[in-house]
């Protein structure tokens, strides 16, 4: 049946299978993938199904996990790389950022590194330090990377796919509190572009963008602003980099209003970028400053603790009435 | 006895067949039946330094220091004896008490993560002996850089264990003052503390004191960068550090043949320092050669790697499902080699230990239980404004912005219930 | 004599060892820092006078590095790291990621990692690849490091010697180019707040923020300027965290106009973060959006494009022009 | 001869004085004149990998392959002469002249940095044995993954060597497709490539080719955590992998007793694959340890690492000055080991190499001479537009409009001037 409803984890996993299916030179390799199908159970059954030589337990060490998908890749592979949370990838930054995202313009476009690396981040599950991340400006800031983050399961399937199928190295960024969200995979859709926003709910009175966890927060928050008589639009950027100014400036044009919100931390966070980009381009247009609801300038703090320091409802609900009362 | 028999390189190979075992066959017929230590073709390729072939390897499970047989009978080590020479009962018997309290502490921690006082929980169970063994080899003036798992060792520190269980409740990142008794945090990213050890020992060495430091890390963490990078500052700078490797057999669904091709103690060797494997459920082995290290490095000698073998009988956190990746027979045949009932067969067999002192010690397991349910039920949560603290030392703008804004956000609210 | 004309890369080495002599618990470590006094010479003669033990040149691993220099803080030693270029600090990027820059909170305050690492950074010296990097904004997202950069001899002295006072870790951005630019050093004077913007020259039209190498290029631009009869002020940011957003806005609602200049990637830079924050902070008095100039999303080029690549007079009078024609 | 006899750990203690003496005596004590072959300690002490003590370490000093002498002579060995056996005096020849030519082309580079055509140069002189050796040891379907001082194994695979100067010059960050002549790109950030040849290696191996790998690296790279970690995933995989360090002594300014306190081939056995020591300056011992190796990998035994014993006879790079941390003495000493003077005074003395084939092949260096020169000369400056080329192979929006902006900044330089 082309048409399911799965949650995200489970629509990952579908992915992955797909991906496994359809090229013999698609592998998956990280710490706990194999039998253990990886701590949220988002490769289960791969290795029992694809065997060990395509779905591939890796030693404890993410520089040489990054470090030898780079020799796969560069031998005609197509790795997708676990990280087993966001706060253990950096082991492998230097891998990343000085090998992978530089290795194809360092060839002059001679060679490929097509490597997928998927991250589950952020936080909202109550775990120990490391475990709650969102470091994509890390990432987003380098170029020869893309960076990617789907908010439902439809998007995880598909932008999966895409990312596995570009020749460029893509940082999939999951948003592990959602791994159990349901919703509906049509694996036989046309999907939109990879790095194009979507709007996930029409609004005239201002514009409220996120991607990956937040975009639920956002949805929630337009339903609630709706019963007070305002209307939200939520974009859900869906890309990182490269990101949809297109999309936002024309919602933008429209609302004259934005507040963009993600978990990782306001200071150079990608609605910094967000911010100084859209009020370049839309500098006549904006009846208020572009507004930031995220992170704090402080570790991602204990788990009893982490409730107040993500953005929830009220925090986007107190920017948006903030926006609105320019 | 399933693990006592795997050996790593065979697995390996297992894992890889075709190119494994025509690697196998070859070495094999090149090197019939001899042992890691017996050298001879050395001689024949002077500058070769002969890889471990499975046959090797096999034999290298020999090469285990064990001082109390599974069944408690003490074993006589020519190398090792002397650094427990001076053993007395009571001290035997202290042992036996860290290692009871410490597996209740655990017991009680797993009860409570179940019942949603604690978070997660990453339990020692069945690494008692290699945390206590190793724990009590250290000075007061000696610095312990953990992983996350080592309670045992936090006990033979004198933290107190209800320290530890903040970070599992949530309450912190790490509940206690590393330099109140020379215990630094717990380290969740894999292998990291194996350089700060490494760094702090060399200021030791600076300082010229002849305290020494151990790191602690798994199996697992062999593999990473930082503790290989490790293994050559130590050496390099001669810095009194002992790397202690609990080699439990797991790093979480991954055998210990993912991550190492030949035993692990043997690495030390070419990094220019020494390498010892210890049966890590014989207490009595890992505090003498644990005692052998620390005075070693000490000494001026430099840095030596003891790797205890030992297993995780339990999960690996209390999130975990090992059922999905080992079989219950491996852990049951490591049932026999309990490092506690080893201990407490040699008590009774051979010293006058009394029914009493086992008695005493359950009625004290049974209040340790009950302080810690009881002090982590009251462990209040942090104030909200923990977040902003301690972010540095000499504070920050954006900080203080960001904290005024949170506190005033704050505010709004309890005004607003306040009207 | 406490007046001296030095360059920079002398007024560092200088800094280095007034630390030295003050206190016998700094140390200086780093590849090649020893008998070559660092492919620099900025610590040229320092291990000569203060022995192999306090000047360590250390094994070729940059995390190994930061690691130890990390254990010997929490010994009580205040160990300067020299990273040998800007391209080479991602080995240590774990290290100072999780480790440095989480310690003091994780211990909730307990203990203290006062290192400080030196990299020398950014382009414009012909060099080959990974040579040329500005990689300030992988540092200033995250929480617990500082990050500095001074732009000539005094600051580069007085802002190490604050530096290494520190109890908290420090980047210190040295802009390499820069280090044969003489300038007066007075090893007596009072130095300003290390994290405080400076005004390098006061102007009433416009506002060009810079720090690092780009201060030079942005107080020419002011000088050609004004012969067309432009008043610009340039401010000296100094510190890019924190950054000094009160001076910024001070300056900004004097000048109306902001032209943020650095050599790092404009995609996600420090700029987006200034722009983004002053827009907010200035929305009503600002007569045009911020503009920013900075480096390309594109690997840094080879040296015979480095001109081109790099933000240059022309290209910040360019952005001058364009602000003040809103 | 001041290299030779200067071995790593007893340097590496000289930094360490108090320390290291004290731990010199002792284990000098405990296994007195012992060589890292005998390992009868072991049977003493079973599980404990011993430590290269000083003394151990200097015993290995004579661990080095060697099948010419310095003076020519050839010198027999039963473990390696075997893969030698069928070279022909023609062959000989040939890798005479691969190191000459080689010299020559970077002999050329050098003075084109002087001339400002290269911003840089990284010279190999002194390291044309090892390189060569090695190089000529690969085969077609082999793929090498260089450092950034492999002009002779570039030579080697077929690289036009002027392709290697683009880099230097500053036209681009790597002027070659890898995969015309199975030769990655040079990498910069040391180690790195280590990974990268393990992971294709790994590739091999699935792919079921006969395929090996080699990954060149030098002393000073041994210490980073990636080579560490590719020497363990090319163990754990049994990759066709071989691990080709350069010690030529030096790292920058750093000798090598500040990156290993023992011979580096000692650490690929703990990993569990053989190392071996070879004179890095005899080109015939270098083909042969390297043909073994290559052999071994392309039978499914997995890696190896063969640490070439050599002499970085130059500075660093062209801005580098060597007179700041070493003696000139150290160097002049290694001019009497001169691979290209040995090589030669072996074909002279037992061959019927004549005048002719020497004259002809100065010849030849003169106008590989030239043809460097006028080809880098002539070497354009890359277009503008370059900037924004291949940083993606599927685009990327944000790179279009800055290439727009630029193209369009570019532009209005042009129309100024047109006017
Ligand atoms: C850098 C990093 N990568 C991954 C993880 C996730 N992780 C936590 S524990 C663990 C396994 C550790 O195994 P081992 O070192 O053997 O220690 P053990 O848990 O067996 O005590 C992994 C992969 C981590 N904490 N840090
Ligand atoms: C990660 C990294 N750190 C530092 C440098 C700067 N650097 C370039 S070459 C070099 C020394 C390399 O020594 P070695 O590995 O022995 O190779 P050799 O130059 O002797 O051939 C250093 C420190 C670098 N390129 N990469
Ligand atoms: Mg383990
Ligand atoms: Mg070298």
């Amino acid at each position: 049946m082309a048409v399911q409803k799965l949650p995200i984890a489970k629509a990952i996993n579908e992915s992955l299978r797909t991906a496994l299916d359809n090229d013999p030179k698609v592998l998956v390799m990280g710490e706990d993938v194999g039998k253990l199908g990886g701590v949220f159970r988002v490769t289960d059954g791969l290795q029992k199904d694809f065997g060990e030589d395509r779905v591939i337990d890796t030693p404890l060490a993410e520089s040489g996990i990054v470090g030898t998908a780079i020799g796969l890749a560069l031998r005609g592979y197509r790795p997708v790389v676990e990280i087993q949370f966001d706060g253990f990838v950096f082991p492998a930054y230097d891998q990343i950022v000085t090998q992978l995202a530089k290795m194809h313009a360092r060839a002059l476009g001679k060679v490929k590194t097509p490597v997928v690396i998927r991250i589950p981040y952020g936080g909202g599950i109550g775990a120990v330090e490391h475990h709650s991340e969102s470091p994509e400006t890390l990432f987003a800031h380098v170029s020869g990377l893309k960076v990617v983050s789907p908010s439902n399961a439809s998007d995880a399937y598909w932008m999966l796919q895409q990312a596995i199928q570009s020749d460029d190295p893509v940082i999939f960024f999951e948003p592990k509190r959602r791994y159990w969200d349901k919703g509906e995979v049509d694996t036989e859709a046309v999907p939109a572009d990879l790095h194009k926003a979507t709007v996930a709910r029409e609004g005239g009175d201002l514009t409220l963008a996120a991607y990956g966890p937040m975009v639920k927060v956002c949805l929630e928050a337009a339903a609630a602003a709706e019963e007070e008589g305002k209307s939200i639009e939520v974009l859900d950027l869906r890309s990182i980099s490269p990101m949809d100014f297109d999309a936002v400036q024309k919602s933008v044009e429209k609302t004259r209003r934005l507040v963009v919100v993600h978990e990782a931390p306001v200071f150079l966070g990608s609605g910094a970028e967000l911010a100084a980009r859209i009020t370049e381009r839309c500098f006549y247009h904006l009846e208020a400053p572009v507004l930031r609801v995220g992170g704090y300038h402080a570790p991602y703090p204990p788990a009893r603790l982490e409730e107040e320091y993500l953005p929830g409802l009220d925090r986007v609900l107190d920017a948006v009435d903030r926006s609105l009362a320019y | 006895m399933t693990v006592d028999s795997a050996d790593s390189t065979a697995a390996a190979q297992k894992a890889n067949p075709a190119r494994g075992r025509a690697a196998a066959k070859k070495s094999a017929k090149k090197s019939p039946g001899k042992t890691a230590a017996a050298k001879a073709p050395a001689k024949k390729a002077p500058a070769k330094a002969a890889a471990k072939t499975p046959a090797k390897a096999a034999a290298a499970q020999s090469d285990l220091v064990q001082l109390v047989t599974p069944d408690g009978k003490r074993v006589k080590n020519p190398e090792y004896d002397r650094y427990v020479a001076d053993i007395t009962d009571d001290e035997l018997r202290g042992l036996y008490r860290d290692m009871v309290l410490t597996r209740r502490f655990d017991a009680e921690a797993t009860a409570l993560q179940r019942q949603g006082e604690l978070g997660l929980w990453a339990s020692l169970l069945g690494q008692e002996a290699a945390q206590i063994g190793s724990g009590r080899a250290t000075r007061e003036d000696d610095y312990v850089f953990p992983t996350y798992r080592e309670h045992g060792v936090a006990w033979c520190r004198g933290v107190d264990p209800t320290n530890l269980l903040g970070m599992f409740r949530g309450v912190n990142h790490g509940g206690w003052d590393p330099n109140s008794n020379n215990f630094h945090l717990y380290t969740i990213v894999i292998g990291s503390q194996a350089l700060h050890a490494t760094g702090y020992a060399m200021g030791v060495a600076k300082d010229g004191a002849d305290s020494a430091v151990i790191a602690y890390f798994g199996d697992g963490a062999s593999s990473q960068g930082d503790v290989l990078e490790a293994f050559n500052f130590g050496a390099v700078y001669n810095a009194p550090v002992v790397f202690f490797c609990q080699n439990n057999q797991w790093a979480i669904s991954e055998p210990t043949e993912r991550q190492m091709r030949v035993p692990l103690y043997q690495r030390a060797q070419g990094f220019g320092f020494p390498g010892v494997r210890v049966d890590g459920n014989d207490v009595l082995a890992c505090l003498a050669v644990t005692r052998w290290a620390l005075d070693r490095a000490r000494q001026g000698e430099g840095p030596a790697l003891i790797e205890a073998f030992t297993y995780r009988m339990g999960a690996h956190t209390t999130s975990d499902d090992p059922s999905k990746y080992r079989s219950d027979d491996e852990r049951v045949s490591w049932e026999a080699k309990d490092p506690i009932l080893r201990l407490r067969a040699y008590l009774e067999s051979q010293t006058d230990t009394d029914e009493g002192f086992f008695a005493e010690l359950d009625a004290e397991s049974e209040s340790l239980g009950k302080r810690v349910r009881d002090v982590v039920r009251a462990m209040p949560d942090p104030d909200l404004m923990a977040i902003f603290e301690n972010v540095y030392a000499d504070g920050h703008a954006l900080v203080d912005e960001e904290r005024a804004q949170f506190a005033a956000y704050q505010a709004s609210f309890a005004d607003g219930e306040g009207a």
